[in-house]
């Protein structure tokens, strides 16, 4: 069902957990859904210098989640905006058709924590 | 330990059916020596299938899947029966073969009333003896439920339906090779049985049609089963089937008793060894199946805990969104009200013939690492924090 | 020599199911490792079908045999489209389960056209044209007749389905693994295919769905087959049923050749050995199936030579009453006015990649003196008196 | 399907051919139904001496008709007319159910030839 990518992701997920006084936090989904993403960002000069996840949903969701942290960290956050799920479903080979609407979302969660992250420093 | 969605085909099983696929190829309906034989055999497996449930061969209409026999009983009732009424008295937490079908008639003018459950999985006799009318021409109640294993009081609901002298059909793909089905006993008219549920191979199963049983058919064709069900019979799988109910007739107490030590072992080890595990279904294990065991386990959603016991070799299944296709969670999580998160963090597991001690130990010695990691993955649980 | 009954299973489809019957049994619609493999062994075989039938996999849905094949395209199409239209052209020379089918639609306000066949058994393509109305919503023809053999020419009903635009559905049961099948070139937006009529084993099939036709659902319950079939997938079946097509795509021609050699051989051998035998079916052996022969032998009741053959180990079918447990002789024969004590008196070979010179040469030689001894026995037949 | 004794008179029938000069003939069936029973009876005082039969029709049509000139031969007429189809299944082990009707029709035959040998000598 999931490609190999998926699996790695899943398996061995890359920057889980939270980052204290992170720059900026970003939240997608609804646990009684099945998906809950949450993106812990650090900001540096406009650069992405440390990212981190905590997610509460299947195989996609946390993949994604892992996956977007690890194409976020060392990014502009202009760079981070552009990055689309569908972006992050593709450097991870595609994810089956039913998993790309609502658990592909980590991007969103990405562009929440840069949105607040903006909202803080004005 | 994912039993309840299938297993294998039991020892002894696929021997049977071996000479039917090549030596023994006939077509049970030909007159000449390449049927007749393959028919005898046909039969032997009828008088095997009636000997477990209790009913005469004849009774019997073997079917595709439990699916199919479910269309058939509930479709052939509100077909045969329309004229006299148009209510159909069902529950909430039937199997979707069940319950869509009458959705489905639902669309035809057809009315059905889903009881529901208590938060144990649990339904109220009371209720359904009132949901009772005039037009009522079916009550279809599952023997056991396949998510959380609840076993229903048959025979009780069978004594309702005699009393007001209505059709009263079991989908008992679940109960059939577990635990002891008597459909005499049940006051059954109609009863389905599936036979990859209990060591048969998949794609074959059968319907019980208590004689007398106004039903219409469901597959029109050839004059097969006796003009009740057209299609070339599935020998092999017929016979496989046969034989599965010969072994589950003959081992079912001991087998009921090796499963439920070991599911009970299990269940004691996981709420020993996990906090905030939830069990769903029945607590009392005597009203379960003996092989099944579901729970949720809090903060962590079910696929991704079912794929990190892939990854270490145990099959089970999830009542979460994400494993059934759906969007939306197990039907029958909703209709026990579990909370919809926690609903999302169930698993089933349903254990076989083939499991062992070590299979249990293995399992509780993966789980609490597992569910340790996902925890701490997860946005819902804070506990970690100091 | 009563292949179009049934056959056993082809060399290599057997070996090729045995794995799931044991080691890879889990269910397909699982998503952990037992599930997994026989996934993609399902979705392989799908490709194997399609290939065979010349579409694309995603257009196939498995079914348990050829009659359920039917019963759900004929139905479907017709609950689908009962708002644009109730009525349904077909023939008097289809299989039960598209005649059954039918005539129950009849029952629910459809109405149906049964077109005629000439004695010969063929179709009026002018006459089929004709009974297509504004209220026509489906043409059913199958592909090649089961007692008769005769192939009807699907390309040519599809082009005219396609310009009245009306839903084009084939029985192509006795057809595939048999003579090229090639559902694009012909149009059909519905095909049907049973797997032991070709070399996989019994209770599998497959129904052609083309992309974007109306069709509901048959059997409700499941989210397998992508919605459109519930139950829980025939695994073991359906792996056959990929290798049986996959077989009959690699040997088709040489083995249709083959098999027409020698049914043209025993045709001609019966007809120079034995008088007063007539041909049921299209005279010209190219517009019938390569492997199917059906003759009556004037004076003998079918049942008693098929009896006898069986005693000297040849199986045939027989179009007399007795045989097909109805009282009727075959529909097949009425409908093309062959006489009713003749038909009666009918006999069907139907040959088999198995069958070898040797078995028709046996068949000659057997055939004179047991057709000698039952017409002696007749008091139908008065030659015999000096 | 049928029983061995079927299976006997099927395919060794007892009696197969016509009797010429017969005291009575009897003939019951239609043959676009399948099944034609013709039975020839000789009788000599009240005594059926040779009974023989020609059949067009199934298994069970054949073994029933042969079955019923071995029960006849040597009985007297009126015991003769005793005899039920139903006793000449019972002789032949049973028939199948769905061959009870139409092809168990011997015994009505043989009355034929009786009924046509009264008449014949009044
Ligand atoms: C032309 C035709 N259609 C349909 C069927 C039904 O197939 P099955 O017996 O697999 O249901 C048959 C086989 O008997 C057939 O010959
Ligand atoms: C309770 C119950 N009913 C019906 C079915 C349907 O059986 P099958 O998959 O054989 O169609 C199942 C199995 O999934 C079941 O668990």
């Amino acid at each position: 069902m999931y490609t190999d990518k998926v699996m790695d992701h899943f398996s061995n997920p890359r920057n889980v957990g939270e980052i204290e006084d992170a720059s900026g936090i970003g939240e997608v989904g609804d646990a009684s859904c099945g998906d809950v993403m949450k993106i812990f960002i650090r900001v540096e000069g406009e650069i992405i210098k440390d990212a981190k996840f905590k997610t509460f949903g299947c195989g996609a969701a946390i993949a994604t989640s892992s996956m977007v942290t690890e194409m976020s960290i060392g990014k502009s956050l202009d760079e981070a905006l552009a990055l689309t799920n569908e972006a992050v479903a593709e450097a991870l080979d595609g994810l089956p058709p039913e998993k790309m609407g609502c658990s592909n979302l980590a991007a969103d969660a990405l562009h929440g924590a840069i949105k607040s992250y903006r909202e803080s420093i004005v | 330990m994912d039993n309840n969605a299938t297993m294998s085909v039991r020892p002894g099983v696929l021997e049977a059916m071996l000479p039917f696929f090549r030596e023994q190829f006939g077509n049970p309906s030909s007159v000449h020596w390449a049927g007749r034989a393959v028919n005898s055999a046909v039969e032997t497996a009828r008088e095997q299938v009636a000997a477990l449930i209790n009913c005469s061969p004849a009774e019997l209409v073997f079917v595709s899947c439990g699916s199919e026999g479910n269309n058939f009983a509930i479709k052939g009732t509100a077909e045969a029966l329309k004229e006299k009424g148009n209510h159909i008295v069902t529950t909430s937490v039937e199997h979707p073969a069940v319950l869509e079908t009458c959705e489905y008639l639902e669309t035809q003018g057809f009315e059905v009333t889903y009881l529901k459950v208590d938060k144990n999985g649990m339904l109220d006799l009371q209720e359904l003896e009132e949901a009772i009318t005039e037009q009522t021409i079916l009550i279809s109640v599952m023997w056991a439920n396949n998510e959380i294993g609840n076993i229903y009081p048959i025979d009780k609901i069978g004594r309702l339906a005699k009393k007001y002298k209505v059709c009263f059909h079991s989908d008992s793909v679940q109960a059939v090779g577990k635990i002891s089905v008597d459909v005499q006993q049940a006051n059954l008219d109609l009863a389905v049985i599936s036979g990859h549920k209990f060591g048969a191979p998949k794609g074959v199963g059968a319907i019980y049609i208590r004689r007398g049983t106004r039903l219409s058919r469901f597959m029109h064709g050839g004059h097969q089963e006796r003009n009740r069900r057209a299609g070339t019979l599935n020998v092999t799988g017929i016979v496989g089937l046969g034989v599965a109910c010969e072994l589950a007739a003959k081992n079912l107490k001991q087998d009921a008793a090796k499963i439920a030590r070991l599911r009970d072992k299990l269940e004691q080890g996981i709420f020993a060894a996990i906090p905030e595990v939830k069990l769903n279904g029945h607590p009392r294990q005597q009203l379960r199946l003996p092989n099944t065991l579901n729970v949720s386990f809090a903060y962590i959603e079910g696929e991704s805990l079912l794929l990190n016991f892939d990854m270490k070799g145990i099959a089970v299944s999830s009542g979460s969104a994400c494993t059934s296709g759906s969007l939306e969670p197990s039907h029958v999580m909703r209709a026990m009200c579990v909370d919809a998160v926690l609903a999302q963090s169930s698993i089933r597991f349903s254990l076989g013939t083939d499991n062992t001690e070590e299979d249990v130990d293995y399992v509780l010695q993966e789980l609490p690492p597992i569910v340790q990691r996902l925890r701490k993955m997860s946005p819902l649980y804070n506990r970690d924090k100091l």
